[in-house]
């Protein structure tokens, strides 16, 4: 391809630095593994890993491998698959600091990151333990409507975010159907990691059916070509999550050893393939 | 794993809807009406456009607290359960919000939830127009009543008794007299419900739509 | 078509009432000319009109024709043609209250209402006298940082948006591109009324590529096709602005009796075509 | 009619763009690269991501204070200018703002603006990057120095004086002395300047771009 911002997937990875603010999207959204592999092949540390709004995965092997410090999210979940056990397991041994949030509290908080705002505000969450257990959130009296008390949340800038797309054109425009949590995501963020299926050989932003569902290119910092890199995680129009793969994870990483043995093998053959 | 039903209102019925209802299940794709990520359906259930959302929880009190974090001490909890979700939102701006819980144990229906994820009740200072309507279990189906701040037993499903509500709950609870047997779904209601309700299902949970399938097999539909 | 949302552009219009607030898209973001000329044809006055962010020929020929009671926009200009004549004449007369605001600053008010959000932050404005002139927007110290002094402003939720955009499809999904100022004001009113240039065969929705760009029918409140609906401003993908028409306006609006003369033609001439 | 330049910084080189510098027109379609609507800019300035932008003002005073809304007492001004625009917020949160106005006269530059769409300068507890660092005029080139709040007198334009200036401003201002003449445009810049630039400008202003075209013919290009 030959333009700058178009790499490989360990030149991406390598911008992901230990003690990093790192956002990434739930999964049905378009969580790039093939990135996350890579990440954890460079022995970051002590990510602040935020989630937009949920994961799964993606969080799993994270944690499971030692590189989460801090985790923000208002989910781990594997869905229909079970829970999630590496994560469920660093909660129980107290080696990763929980933000629990809620998922509109997670939109809303990038959404003020996205608009320079310092904060906004957010109904709900009064009277949770999630709010009592979050001293960077506050509750005020609504200035407009005194009586009315209202939750403030100050806005997430990630240092960084990284997904999977299905298309991106050789100058870094991606395209994202629907799913508009990435462009919030690449907004929000500060530096902006993107893995494909596909590139298209005509400028997307020139396309008028699909120029509005365009991530611009100024908001991506580095690309890569990874033909099935959400896999086992599904991408809408190209594949379902891989459920056989899916419940070898759960079973498998049910232990320490099994989840130690899982990531080897995971992140080896991951070598071949790339 | 939880599922979520929304109807959404307007000011007039949209013109262009083909129906009244709109059902949508959290996940799937073959429903989904949004075209602006994951926060559309937030932005919809503050703006007052939502009418009902059904929510389980991991625990759940008799003032309606849920808990979808996990049991013992936060954050250590000896069991964690994936999180709040948009319980803490949801729950205050929906109006009709029906809890749900097919295990009814003392281990579910606590005194009091070791984490509240969202409260089943707010002070008069914070803007609540939702709240809990109404709990299901496999036993049971209880009203809940926000100014009284507790449950009150409705029906009990057939072949279960009050006192096995009460021996397997919890929390404290009113109790509507005589004792009325929750009536079963008609046959209508039942097709409905094994016809095209778990087809759609199955998009978001094919596991689950399976179980319920092998279950019909082994049960007789219709009323006793 | 058939739909219970496709109306005639009288039929729409009539759901505009005397006293509302009525939310409109700058001039280049597909403006319906034909559902205002049935507007002013009803009859409607008192509008409270608010412009996301801005407004030209609209806002003129509403104002002109004495159905706008206050105005809350960022600007009013006819671009390249000119001052906006009926406008300026409005202001020196006192015949229009006004809420001048800034473009951000009504982005910020109808996200607001999008979100649902009774208030939201904003940078700038302090020390300018559109805040001195707003007694609806406040100041407060920054719960999070003492010492930062930040704007709040009310949300705004219009009662009714009107639009024109280049394609819908049957089931009342609407189409927009990048125009994603429409879907703003689609979403933080309580009702919105849209013209089309065309009508798809296909529902928007199921199309990869341009599902992205589309209003979903839940928000859509009544459609009709009307070819043209926006001239003579133009409408990206379709037409430019008619520079003549947009000329022969400026000129003959210069006095009262000019712009009754251009507005009697202008009605006259629609009830033909229509 | 004001025009809006941006370079859009990020925390090293966006490895996709082209060239360092992005640029962009107001209104211009052809060098559009947002697909979030019009608050995109906004959010970009606030974010810190736009270095520099062109503001023009009605009436611009000896604090850089600008006036986009009229003459007169508001709101019954007596002569009404279409609005404020985003001026009362990129003003304030672009680092670069450089103001420009052709017309330079005392009924434009005033002792005090009638009403202030933007302010020159703010107090220490409001958020503000930003702020004016230049003034154009048809006649001459100010600096603009926050700390003392007033402009200072930099050049003056081939074919005009310092006391020709000082008989057309109506606010006090500082002038480096000795008067230095401001350098005409090379002739690779004037090319630049009658070649591409006019040639973008003419999507958005065609009407200004024909006008800079006539005026083209009957001036000798270069330096005197």
């Amino acid at each position: 391809m030959g333009q700058a911002g178009w790499q490989d997937l360990a030149a991406l990875a390598a911008q992901v630095h230990s003690g990093c603010l790192l956002a990434v999207p739930k999964d049905s959204s378009g969580v790039s593994m093939a990135i996350t592999r890579e990440i954890l092949r460079s022995g970051v540390r002590d990510l602040h890993l935020v989630c937009l709004p949920t994961s799964g995965l993606q969080a799993e092997v994270l944690i499971g491998a030692g590189a989460v410090r801090t985790l923000e999210t208002s989910a781990v979940s594997l869905g229909e698959f079970g829970p999630a056990p590496r994560f469920a397991a660093a909660v129980r041994a107290g080696t990763i600091r929980l933000l629990d949030a809620t998922c509109p509290a997670l939109y809303a908080a990038f959404q003020a990151g996205q608009k320079g705002l310092p904060f906004i505000p957010l109904r709900g969450l009064i009277g949770s333990d999630l709010l009592r257990m979050r001293a960077d959130w506050k509750v005020i009296d609504n200035p407009f409507a005194p009586g009315d008390a209202i939750a403030l949340l100050p806005a997430i800038r990630p240092d960084v975010c990284v997904f999977h797309a299905p298309l991106a054109d050789a100058e870094g425009n991606v395209f994202i159907g629907r799913e508009r949590d990435l462009l919030l995501l690449a907004q929000a963020s500060r530096r902006c990691l993107v893995s494909v299926e596909a590139v298209s050989k005509e400028n997307l932003l020139r396309d008028p059916a699909r120029a509005g569902s365009v991530i611009p290119a100024i908001y991506v910092n580095g690309l890569a070509r990874a033909p099935g890199g959400a896999q086992p995680l599904e991408l809408e129009g190209h594949h379902e999550t891989d459920a056989a793969q899916m419940s070898a994870y759960v079973s498998r990483s049910s232990t320490e050893a099994g989840f130690r043995a899982f990531l080897d093998e995971w992140l080896s053959l991951g070598k071949v393939a790339a | 794993m939880w599922l979520l039903g929304r109807r959404l209102r307007f000011p007039a019925q949209p013109p262009c809807s083909p129906g009244e209802l709109r059902l949508s299940v959290l996940g799937s794709r073959q429903n989904n009406f949004f075209t602006s990520g994951g926060v559309e359906l937030f932005d919809l259930a503050a703006q007052g456009r939502i009418d009902a959302f059904f929510l389980g929880g991991g625990q759940i009190d008799g003032q309606a607290n849920i808990n979808l974090v996990g049991t013992g001490n936060y954050p250590r909890t000896s069991v964690r359960w994936p999180g709040s979700f948009g319980s803490a939102y949801l729950y205050f701006l929906v109006p009709r919000v029906i809890l749900f819980r097919e295990e009814h144990t003392r281990r579910v229906f606590v005194p009091r939830v070791d984490f509240i994820s969202a409260p089943g009740v707010s002070a008069p200072e914070v803007h609540r127009p939702g709240g809990p309507r109404a709990l299901v279990t496999s036993r049971a189906l209880f009203s809940f009543d926000a100014q009284a701040a507790g449950f009150t037993l409705q029906s009990v499903h057939p072949g279960h008794s009050a006192a096995e509500v009460r021996e397997n709950t919890g929390f404290a609870y009113r109790e509507a007299l005589p004792t009325v047997v929750t009536p079963p779904p008609d046959r209508f209601a039942l097709a409905l419900l094994r016809g095209p309700v778990r087809e759609e299902l199955s998009e978001v949970y094919p596991r689950f739509a399976a179980v319920l399938a092998a279950e019909e097999l082994t049960a007789e539909p219709g009323p006793p």
